[in-house]
């Protein structure tokens, strides 16, 4: 039997693998799709505990990931149009290569 | 409209003057713009200050009068939690006979005195920075008047030392200047310490730095043992530096520093006068205890006759009437210590000699107006016979002189000289022994006034220079503080019964005064004091006339056995400068011997150890940053994960147990 | 929802409308006139502060309203008035920052409302949901920004540290978000709050514990707490000056209000766990922020690190918050200090991002360039030292009596070791800026004169520094009102809930 | 638990409805879950794993998909629907884009992972481990659907969200704004 517990630990590992891309890929633009990856995590969470523990409020967690999904767009813009701004100015999109700023 | 409620703006006015021309300051440069809104404002806090003083003289005239008027502002206000007292300190203002007054005299002094400084000052680099910092003079010492709290008073006061320090040191590229400056800065610090620790221990004995309700508490109950005669003491400390009295009166001749209207202003007129307010202010203190009472006269009385002993032997006109204010200071400390029936007259002299010590230092401003290319343009050596040169100063001059001296009919008559009469009236024994002393500096007071008028004004001497009257920008204040030189007395003899309409004007304004101290009222009229009063002056008069105004006569008087060793003293100032230094230096190298031990042995490798410490840890967590983005994502994941580990295991449980 | 009740939303309607108004005013603006968009914009800002003001006199100071996760109360109105003070105050500081003609001045400025209208919307949210969207409206425009010099490398190097921390920040304040909903079963703030008051045992949930902790750790790398401030330095030092100043002050501001909101309505339960947190993280702010402070030349990288250090001792107050005193909440010192402080912090940081705002139009970017600007210019450098003493906490300006409030907090709740921290980082933070005042003091060096600030940075520089003076002089202004705005907050939650 | 006591009372009044024999079939049959959690993973693997950014891409469009499919599981069909058009359809294409624009200065004998790349990846599923063990104190909901969901989520998002559904649009015209002016040839500061 399925339970909340699986849906859970499907989303942790899921987080997790966002956040090991996060911390070491080199490119920007996987860095961008690592991130896109821990919001899916999140969003697993919120329909599945809204489905499991229906209380009054259960409708937040519906609608919680639409949301999400628009502030996901939104950044994923924002952080392309960054990313080739750099690109345009130091022809790498490798942000350890971005270490200009330091000290 | 009851405006008596814009009194905050007497304050706020100078100080608007001051931030407008520091804001200002680059349109102002070059131009006369900033002494006109200097002039403008100060003007605008004068004539409110007549107002709130003719309401206050007329409340006090009718029934409805109930006490001093206060504003309070909360100034800080904190609840806490247990284990702390709620901290709630005010900030306001206080009007009554005694701060309306004072606050009359600042604004209409130092009003005069920034016209006369239009021409003073004229063509300095530094113009507009002397407006601007007169204008913070003002505002600070309009603080201090109209305050009514120890704290605000407090703030005031170093205000006015800093913007002393300021004006002092304004021609700061002469080393001299700057030497002062620092000098009258620590020494009057140096009692400021004092007051500051008797504020203190008042507060926390008290719970509050308001005058008012201070004055109301049982204050002998309260404060037993030696804080009776301690605190006001203490708060003496601070008068004692202010006020320059003996033994911190050192600085107040170097003070001479700074350009003339400062000295006018500053150094004869008001802050050193706010020492004696200080007193005043605090008088409730003082009147419970004796001890503190005779411990202000006799240093009242020795600080004037010592400043008149230095006085009649020096050559920089400056300096002289440095020494002059400082016996005047003396003077209304003496008045004050004698007991309530000295009050009254303490402040009566505090207002006149603000006008004639005004107009001494600015005349003398105008007489050394042509010399200023010598070194020392008030060295009176280069002066003499000056009267047809400087008709108008000369005049102005000579009744400031009368005024100061006590002839009859002139301010210092009825001020000073109630003063001294007030020590014989107190009937204690010891007292007679001040009023003797009192008495036989008035007599030296006459003779160095009188010395310095002869040998600047008289004389057959022709001055090298192309000597020339002032212009009338400085003519004008002169004039008008000679007016209030000769009718400033008027208002005040109530003691001598001449029953005129305003006879005893000062003393129905102080009522409340006489009234919360039981100052004893006199209703016969003393012959005596005023004959003996008449004589001292005269007696002076004739000695400088014999000594100086034919001639230099005395060179030879300087050689007798007797006087030289006295001469010497008076020209070595007492020695008190050197008193001071070898304490200094006593003092300075006991502790810096100790200082530096600890320095060497304990601190030093301390210190530096801490040092090199954090500058190691400094440079270690700056090498940290090696602006890759992703180490700063890794950082924060090991801080998240430490989070994370501290409450799975439960360890919020185990620190919670220390909080 | 009645549309009466949309008076609770004027000040974003206001903002929102006034950034639509300044995209539109860019487009009809001929050229040549570009730059009064700018002076437009702080001028409407102005008026929506008296306006505000008025309002709250007028029509509902003493009452709180929701709609649905978002409240409107003093608390609020008062950080309201402190965002539209940031805004104004970058606004003006960026007028002079563009050059006459330059395209996007329009939404440059309208991306500073949008980042003001993400604050308004975090200090007024009483919903997760609500929470994490201004969050985010408060993030997005600053990436831009940080980013909009597109020739500059160092510029767009910044915006990409600043988004790519920001979005990893993003995603844990989400995912934090998500486990506090399987804790409590609610997003909204009040009923969560009631769930927490009314059991006890849920306040130690372990899942409920791990998603706040992910959200506090998105707080704080918006405010820059060690050792989530990393960031920090490198994005100030890239990004164009008058952003920094906006960055350095506005979302810091707003977190700490948002902090501060959840703390007093309900979170006391949970304080035994919160002060030791807190305690550690405002002593490791400090202390790393003063030290590394010490050895930076460049401006904005000092003032960085000065910035992080005040936050440190922010935090201080939120350490000094004591557990069960739920009577009368408001009356701790903490709470009132806190408020006080970031009025405090407000315009001591204003001031001198301004004043290196306007340095670095110049040219002048590190401390050793200061030589001798007492000279060239005696204003700006005199208006310097009182910002950076303010920050140091030098008597009387607004900075002590800030540090005052916080540290005897700190007393107050027997935290004396904090407190004795706090008394020597100050110390500390002496030494670097006095080396900056030294340097522009002491240090001689000919060289050409630095022309006056034109009239609207004036202006700025003016209220700024006329702000640290007299609140300093009379802190009573800002305490009393901050007194005025907590009451009503912790004793009824929310009065009453529109439908 | 209030809200779990509420949901049981719900439950109670719910039973025999219409749709559960479909929650019977879709719960006991792990088989699409596990199926669905093994795309998944599989897929977020690659993404952060794989040398090839653009093949990297293009398991983030399968990633997506399949969180998709948990939707579905979950009985969510709008935002399953949502999350196929938005996610797939517009993020990760834009993601692709952006992918393709960068590629000109593409070096390949580059390393694609940084030198984090061991320690974090033991760290990483660290904290998994953690957050999986404490989700192991959750007990099994009881679990019901909701009758049309979808209009009580549209009633949501025009009544009780509707402050946040305005604010969500003045966010997207915020990143609009944004990306437009960053993308812009011209010097703008």
């Amino acid at each position: 039997m399925i339970g909340i517990f699986h849906y859970l630990a499907l989303s942790a590992v899921l987080f997790c693998i966002g956040l090991y891309g996060v911390l070491t890929r080199r490119n920007g633009i996987a860095v961008l799709m690592s991130i896109e990856l821990m919001f899916n995590a999140a969003n697993i969470n919120f329909v599945a505990f809204s489905y499991y523990f229906k209380g009054i409020h259960f409708i937040s967690g519906e609608v919680f990931p639409l949301f999400v999904i628009a502030v996901a767009a939104s950044e994923a813009a924002v952080g392309l149009a960054i990313i080739l701004s750099l690109y345009r100015n130091k022809k790498t999109v490798n942000v350890d290569e971005a270490n200009q700023l330091r000290g | 409209m009851d405006w008596i409620k814009f009194a905050y703006l007497i304050p706020l006015l100078p100080l608007a003057a001051f931030l407008l021309i520091v804001f200002g300051f680059r349109f102002f440069k070059g131009s006369r713009i900033s002494s006109y809104v200097s002039i403008l404002f100060n003007t605008a806090s004068f004539v409110l200050s007549c107002f709130v003083f003719l309401k206050i003289l007329n409340l006090e005239h009718t029934d409805s009068y109930s006490g001093p008027i206060q504003f309070s502002l909360s100034w800080i206000h904190l609840h806490s939690v247990s284990g702390i007292i709620p901290l709630h300190l005010q900030i306001g203002i206080l009007l009554d006979p005694l701060s309306a007054i004072m606050a009359l005299m600042v604004t209409f002094v130092s009003t005069l005195i920034m016209i006369y400084s239009i021409g003073y000052m004229e063509g300095d680099p530094g113009f507009s920075t002397f407006f601007s910092y007169m204008s913070l003079f003002v505002m600070a010492m309009l603080t201090l008047t109209l305050s009514n709290n120890f704290l605000l008073t407090f703030a005031g006061w170093e205000l006015v030392g800093l913007c002393s320090y300021l004006l002092i040191g304004f021609w700061y590229k002469k080393p001299s200047a700057a030497k002062a400056a620092i000098k009258a800065f620590v020494v009057t610090r140096t009692g400021d310490v004092g007051f500051l620790i008797g504020m203190i221990i008042l507060y926390w004995k008290t719970g509050t730095f308001n005058f008012i309700q201070i004055s109301h508490l049982n204050l002998p109950a309260l404060l037993s043992g030696w804080l009776l005669w301690g605190i006001p003491l203490l708060i003496f400390c601070g008068a004692v530096g202010k006020s320059a009295q003996f033994p911190l009166h050192v600085w107040l001749p170097d003070a001479m520093e700074g350009p003339t209207p400062v000295s006018a202003l500053i150094h004869a007129a008001t802050m050193v006068a706010a020492g004696v307010y200080l007193v005043a202010r605090t008088y409730f203190l003082f009147v419970i205890s004796p001890t503190a009472l005779l411990v202000v006269a006799w240093i009242g009385v020795f600080t004037a006759f010592m400043a008149a002993t230095m006085a009649l032997v020096q050559w920089d006109i400056k300096r002289v009437l440095a020494y002059s204010t400082i016996s005047q200071l003396g003077y209304m400390m003496l008045g004050l210590g004698v007991g309530p029936i000295g009050f009254v007259f303490a402040i009566f002299l505090l207002l006149t000699h603000a006008f004639f010590k005004a107009l001494l230092f600015l005349g003398a401003g105008s007489v050394s107006h042509p010399f200023h290319e010598e070194e020392n343009p008030f060295d009176m050596h280069h002066y003499g016979g000056l009267k047809k040169k400087m008709p108008h100063t000369y005049w102005t001059f000579l009744f400031a002189t009368l005024a100061i001296t006590g002839c009859p009919l002139f301010a210092g008559f009825f001020s000073k000289d109630a003063v001294i009469d007030s020590a014989f009236q107190s009937r204690i024994l010891t007292h007679n022994l001040l009023w003797g002393l009192a008495l036989f500096t008035a007599f030296l007071t006459s003779a160095y006034m009188f010395r310095m008028f002869f040998l600047t004004f008289h004389g057959t001497k022709e001055p090298e220079h192309q000597v020339h009257e002032s212009p009338w920008v400085m003519i004008l204040p002169l004039m008008i503080l000679a007016v209030f030189s000769l009718i400033g007395g008027w208002f005040g003899f109530s003691w001598y019964r001449l029953h005129l309409p305003w006879h005893d004007w000062i003393e129905r304004f102080m009522n409340p005064y006489v009234q919360l101290y039981h100052i004893p009222v006199s209703h016969t009229i003393d012959w005596m004091g005023m004959g003996l009063g008449t004589f001292v002056f005269l007696a002076g008069f004739f000695t400088a006339w014999v000594l100086y105004s034919k001639g230099l006569r005395f060179a030879s008087a300087l050689e007798n056995p007797i006087i030289k060793p006295f001469h010497q003293l008076f020209v070595q100032k007492w020695y008190m400068d050197e008193f001071w230094g070898l304490i200094l230096s006593l003092f300075g190298f006991g502790l810096s011997s100790i200082a530096s031990w600890i320095d060497t042995n304990l601190f030093d490798g301390t210190v530096r150890g801490i040092g090199m410490g954090t500058g190691g840890i400094g440079l270690k967590i700056r090498s940290i940053q090696t602006g890759f983005v992703q180490q700063y994502a890794f950082i924060i994941y090991l801080a998240v994960l430490i989070l994370i580990i501290f409450v799975v295991s439960g360890g919020y449980l185990w620190t919670a147990r220390f909080f | 929802m009645k549309g009466s009740h949309l008076i609770i939303f004027i000040p974003e309607i206001a903002v929102l409308s006034l950034a639509l108004l300044l995209l539109i005013f860019d487009w009809v603006t001929p050229k040549g006139k570009k730059v009064w968009i700018g002076y437009f914009s702080a001028v409407m800002i102005l008026v929506f502060m008296g306006g505000f003001l008025c309002l709250a006199k007028n029509r509902f100071f003493p009452y709180a309203a929701s709609f649905h996760g978002f409240v409107f109360d003093a608390f609020a109105l008062y950080f309201k008035e402190l965002f539209l003070l940031v805004v104004f105050l970058a606004t003006l500081f960026s007028v002079n920052f563009f050059k006459q003609d330059d395209e996007g001045q329009g939404e440059y400025y309208a991306l500073l409302l949008f980042v003001t209208l993400g604050c308004f919307l975090l200090v007024s949210s009483a919903d997760l949901l609500m929470l994490f969207l201004s969050f985010e409206m408060m993030s997005i425009p600053l990436y831009v920004m940080c980013a909009y010099r597109k020739k500059d490398s160092k510029s767009s190097e910044s915006g990409l540290k600043y988004f790519l921390i920001g979005a990893i920040t993003s995603a844990l304040l989400l995912y934090g978000i998500s486990l506090v909903y399987a804790a409590t079963g609610t997003t909204n703030l009040h009923a969560f709050i009631e769930g927490l008051v009314s059991a006890n045992k849920l306040a130690y949930n372990p899942i409920l514990l791990l998603g706040l902790i992910l959200m506090l750790c998105a707080f704080c790398f918006k405010i820059a707490a060690v050792p989530f401030h990393m960031w920090a330095p490198d994005v100030y030092e890239g990004a164009p000056a008058p952003v920094v100043a906006f960055l350095a002050v506005s979302p810091k501001i707003a977190v700490i209000g948002l902090m501060t909101r959840l703390f007093l309505a309900g979170m006391q339960p949970l304080q035994p766990f919160w002060v030791f947190l807190f305690a550690v993280l405002a002593a490791f702010t400090m202390t790393v922020g003063n030290l590394t402070a010490l050895f930076q030349q460049n401006l904005k990288r000092l003032l960085a690190y000065s910035g992080i250090a005040q936050i440190g001792y922010i935090l201080v107050g939120f350490a000094s918050i004591q557990p069960f005193f739920k009577n009368m909440p408001t009356l701790q010192l903490g709470y009132q200090a806190i408020l006080f402080y970031l009025a405090a912090y407000l315009f001591s940081d204003l001031a001198a991002f301004g004043i290196v705002t306007y340095l670095s139009a110049h040219g002048i970017e590190d401390v050793k360039s200061l030589k001798g600007l007492a000279e060239k210019n005696p204003m700006i450098a005199f208006l310097f030292l009182i910002s950076l003493l303010s920050l140091a906490g030098v008597p009387p300006l607004v900075g002590f009596v800030g540090k005052f409030y916080l540290f005897l907090a700190a007393v107050s709740s027997r935290l004396y070791w904090l407190a004795l921290l706090g008394v020597v980082n100050s110390v500390i933070s002496l030494f670097y800026y006095l080396r900056v005042a030294r340097t522009m003091y002491f240090e001689k060096e000919e060289g050409v004169s630095i022309p006056y600030p034109s009239f609207s940075m004036q202006v700025a520089l003016l209220v700024a520094v006329l702000g640290i003076l007299i609140i300093g002089i009379y802190p009573f202004m800002i305490t009393h009102f901050s007194l005025q705005v907590l009451t009503p907050l912790s004793n009824v939650p929310i009065s009453h809930v529109m439908k | 638990m209030r809200f779990y006591a509420a949901a049981d009372e719900d439950h109670k009044a719910q039973k025999g409805n219409i749709y559960e024999n479909r929650i019977r079939l879709l719960m006991s049959n792990s088989v699409l879950f596990y199926s669905l959690a093994v795309l998944i993973i599989s897929c977020a693997f690659a993404v952060v794993f794989l040398r090839n950014i653009f093949h990297a891409g293009l398991f983030l469009l399968g990633a997506f998909l399949g969180v998709a499919g948990i939707y579905i599981a979950l009985f969510n069909y709008f935002l399953a629907a949502v999350q196929a058009l938005v996610y797939s359809g517009a993020i990760a294409v834009l993601i692709l884009f952006g992918i393709m624009l960068t590629q000109r200065h593409y070096r390949k004998e580059d390393p694609s992972h940084n030198a984090f790349k061991w320690i974090a990846f033991v760290l990483s599923f660290g904290i998994a481990g953690f957050l999986v063990d404490s989700f192991r104190s959750l007990k099994p909901g009881s679990i019901f659907p909701v009758k049309h969901l979808l209009y009580q989520m549209g009633m949501a998002l025009m009544q009780t969200y509707a402050i946040p559904f305005e604010v969500i649009s003045a966010l997207l015209l915020v990143a609009l704004l944004g990306a437009f002016s960053l993308a812009r040839e011209k010097e703008d500061l």
